[in-house]
């Protein structure tokens, strides 16, 4: 196999935000991402509704460290402090390079 | 005070079993799913009446709405002033401005069970009222800055969930008649207090989980949210009367003025007054206002509109 | 034997479908509403006839059901322990001590199609039988010891959803009165034998995918399904007689007694009998009883109540 | 043309909604509820009208039906690779060879609507249509080849969602007779239009978020969507007359034909012919041909349908 | 950006035990946690119901080393031989290293 | 703890394939798996429908590493071309070695 590898950068955030944030992560240079619903709890609080207002995403974007960086620096400045949010990164082994 | 309407026992169910911690919860798709049919249903409903009259006498009474959609935010705001930072009091005056369908909804039902007649086209003023109050909110927070997307922001206010479903709930009503309507209202008429009843357990359940944060913000958000309303009302009641609605109708209006949003501004204010605190807004419409209007308010607001019909006379 | 009641039906094609390994299932969400639904309308039918009439005369009988909640798991037991490890007999035990609020909704289904009446109370007993059971199954499977906690667990029982929304609606139905209820009637009265439809084309689908459970479990399992309901049965049906209950009140409470718990029961035990394997107790009791009962024991457990009658008189 | 059928407005309404790009979504639990009671409202009812009268002369009818299944695709076929690949091709003739349940119930509300009645067993020629085009697709797409895995089609195709609620709906209505039936009506019957009309929203925010697709993928899917439909009702609708069906029979017959499916095939073509791209079938079918058939064709079909009865005449 | 690291832990298990796990992690020293439902199969069979008692969770905890350890030997000891449960851990960057 | 290795295969894909993808890899050796529901965006388009024919899976996957790249393998040569499919791998550490 080709032993290419990429970040994994997984982003935990409310989903109020899924649209322009999404939008953001393109712009920014993200070819695809993947949205789970999750619930959780961290500084802000519980949040685990079923109705919109208190729920939370999980995205998760699949790129080259440059862009992942990027990405993280720009949520940082533009959401971190208003919105509950936490990001991590990590390495992962790819099978399609040309695509990310 | 006439006893509780079953509607609002569930309610109370919903309630006792949240403070209780109760394993108990609707399914998300299913809180949805009545939401989506109550605001279809209250839309649908307006709209057949508006097939039955002319809808001439509407357009000035409009105008009186959106002005007090305005005129609520405006006035809370300095109060909150007081205790709350800027963005906080900005956000919770445009829920108290904003109206509350599920509270709309109470109302409805309670009217119909104590025979009490209404004006047809209230449902015209819950979409109206929506909106104004965020625009007044989002510029209360900031300014006449350039700050803020409105476009972006447009989109959220006017093609929101209730905005779309009420206003097509209300054309769809209008164009199908009520010979149209009929063989649909099996599903959005007959249902309807059933529907209302799963609805307002969920929200007693919400409301409970909303009571943590209310021990946490102290004793003026409680108070806020239950003097608040009961300004709104006479101000809505007094509106009602001069705009010529019946007793019914005033009631509604009043009601409409006292309830607080808790789905559309919300949203919207997560997006455009990012640093206020959707907690405390929340905690307030949810965990005060709501349970005060449906328990206690509602039937108020009834009296409150025969008392000004009364003076009025 | 008359001939099946379309909710059988329903079940039976759920059955058939899962075999044939039929790419169907009911979203959870959806079978959540159907059983929060169900559990409350059957709560609220039984509060709107206890307004009818006098509770007086009930108060003797719940000790005799509370009673019958704490024998039928002691006795089932021991025939457990004969080939079972303990957790596992005694957690089986408490789901066949218990009741399945499906197979009672299928019962006062079979009984209205038959034109059988029966006392309007029989819900409250419904809510009662739940919890006994689960009690008993924990101190046969532990022993009077200090490890379970039974604060966590008695918050499990009397707040789980069946109770809450059964007991509720009770509440609810009891306050509200039958006029009350009539605008709620059409989504709790008027669904229920659809709504029960769905539910138990799900059953099926359930029952389905435990046969391959069963069949790795072996004969036994299936054995003690049938046999254990249809002696449960006959005591449940002489206590109703006992008890001063009419043909079709006896018929429900023999179908009680023989019913065994899939919701309640399984969630307490997990909790607090981590040790004994859930497999076995669901596969009994989804597997074998329920479709058993619906299939067989319902209209048998008619007959039955009948017969006990007229050998009684 | 008669006004617009509240269900189609409700279409209208989401399909703006979409175009808008509102914040408006079904959940998909809902989704799932919805198509499933539909699909076993439609066959409840074919069922219990089945069991009203004789089936005798329905069997040579089935062949006609299963002829036609086969020869559309085949005829559309030769069009589609005019301008297509191979694979996209042969599915898209599979998806205007099967049928779209959702134009079905519209037609069916539709002919309540103008109080044409029809043939009772009409539900039972949809369960069959759904089927032999996908076979034809496979063999259009692989030839005679032995790379598909006839047993798994086999089972994606006979046991799909639609064919195991439609047919299993078909036999409980039959099964359970009119008498039966009734207390089931309150869901299955009572509340189908309000549940097609929400059906109806939801496909036509499906059907919006289809047109970017379409934009891309040109004219030709948007000429075939529209010509095809109307050539496949010329032939249905001569079907119908041949086959003896009345009026309203031969309206259905030729929505069916002239319908495309989007649940049944699609899922059976992705595994079946991989390399057909899901994105041009679903544009045809849901972008195109199910708006035109909500909007337009539906009541062209009757109008077609009276129109050969004439001149058979 | 930062480089710092922590551990992510995932943990999957039966729905039934949401509540006491999650109370368990944070009693251990867990700042927050994340949930999502999931399916599956694995060495106690398939677990893949819409209806509670058969369906799962995923439950990831980003925290320092200590806790993570702490938190699945405590798993393993409490949890393990009784209920469906599997748990993984890896290292991951992460953005605000105050908040873990 | 064991410090024991073991990888981790995410597989992100259409719902539509979820029966026979899951049946290829314990064919393959997999001993378990566990399945999110996802959304997501990618190089074949948006993928976030409620309804079925357009809405993703998320699949892991914790295994040997032979496993692991015999997997991948396969879903490449049987999958790649025609289905929206990503798949990525990472080292995570375990805590029952003689699960997978
Ligand atoms: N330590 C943590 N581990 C895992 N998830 C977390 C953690 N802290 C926060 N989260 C998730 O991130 C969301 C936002 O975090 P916060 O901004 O801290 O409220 C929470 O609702 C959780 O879902
Ligand atoms: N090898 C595996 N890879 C991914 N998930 C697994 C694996 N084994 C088990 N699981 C998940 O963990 C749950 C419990 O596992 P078990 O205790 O082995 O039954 C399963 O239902 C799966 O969701
Ligand atoms: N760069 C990426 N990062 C995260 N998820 C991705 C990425 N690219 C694709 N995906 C996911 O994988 C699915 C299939 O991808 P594709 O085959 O590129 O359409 C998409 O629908 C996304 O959910
Ligand atoms: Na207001
Ligand atoms: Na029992
Ligand atoms: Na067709």
């Amino acid at each position: 196999m080709s032993n290419e590898y990429r970040k994994l950068l997984t982003v935990i955030t409310e989903s109020a935000i899924e649209r322009d944030l999404l939008a953001d992560m393109e712009r920014l240079g993200a070819h695809g991402y993947t949205v789970t619903d999750a619930r959780g709890k961290g500084s802000r609080g519980v949040r685990d509704a079923g109705w919109g207002e208190a729920s939370n995403i999980r995205v998760e974007v699949l790129c080259d460290d440059a862009t992942a960086r990027a990405i993280a620096l720009h949520l940082r400045t533009r959401y971190y402090d208003n919105y509950a949010m936490i990001l991590f990164m990590s390495d992962v082994e790819i099978l399609r390079p040309e695509k990310f | 005070m006439p006893a509780l309407d079953p509607v609002v026992l569930f309610f109370l169910l919903g309630l006792a079993a949240g403070l209780a911690r109760a394993d108990l919860r609707l399914p998300g798709a299913i809180y949805e799913f009545l939401s989506m049919v109550l605001l279809l249903a209250i839309g649908l409903k307006g709209g057949v009446e508006l097939a039955r009259q002319s809808p001439v006498e509407l357009l000035p009474q409009l105008g009186a709405v959106l002005l007090m959609g305005i005129v609520l935010p405006l006035a809370a705001y300095p109060v909150l002033r007081w205790r709350l930072a800027r963005p906080d009091a900005a956000s919770i005056a445009a829920h108290y401005g904003s109206v509350s369908v599920g509270t709309f909804a109470v109302a409805v039902a309670f009217l119909a069970s104590q025979g009490v007649v209404y004006e047809a086209h209230i449902p015209v003023f819950v979409v109206l009222l929506e909106m104004p109050a965020i625009m007044v909110g989002i510029l209360l927070a900031r300014g006449m800055g350039r700050q803020t997307d409105w476009k972006r922001l447009g989109h959220e206010v006017f093609l929101g969930k209730g905005v779309v479903l009420m206003g097509g709930g209300l054309l769809i009503g209008w164009a199908a008649g009520p010979e149209g309507m009929r063989p649909l209202g099996g599903l959005f008429f007959d249902l309807f207090k059933g529907f209302l009843a799963l609805f307002l357990l969920e929200m007693g359940l919400i409301a409970a989980s909303q009571m943590a944060s209310l021990r946490r913000h102290g004793a003026f958000l409680v108070v806020f949210g239950i003097v608040m309303p009961l300004l709104s009302a006479l101000v809505g009641g007094w509106v009602g009367w001069l705009l010529g609605l019946s007793v019914g109708g005033t009631a509604l209006f009043a009601t409409l003025a006292a309830s607080a949003s808790y789905i559309a501004v919300p949203a919207a204010m997560r997006l455009a007054v990012p640093e206020a605190n959707p907690t405390l807004s929340l905690a307030a419409s949810l965990g005060v206002t709501f349970p005060f209007n449906v328990l206690v308010g509602v039937p108020l607001y009834l009296d409150l509109a025969r008392l000004i019909h009364r003076l009025g006379a």
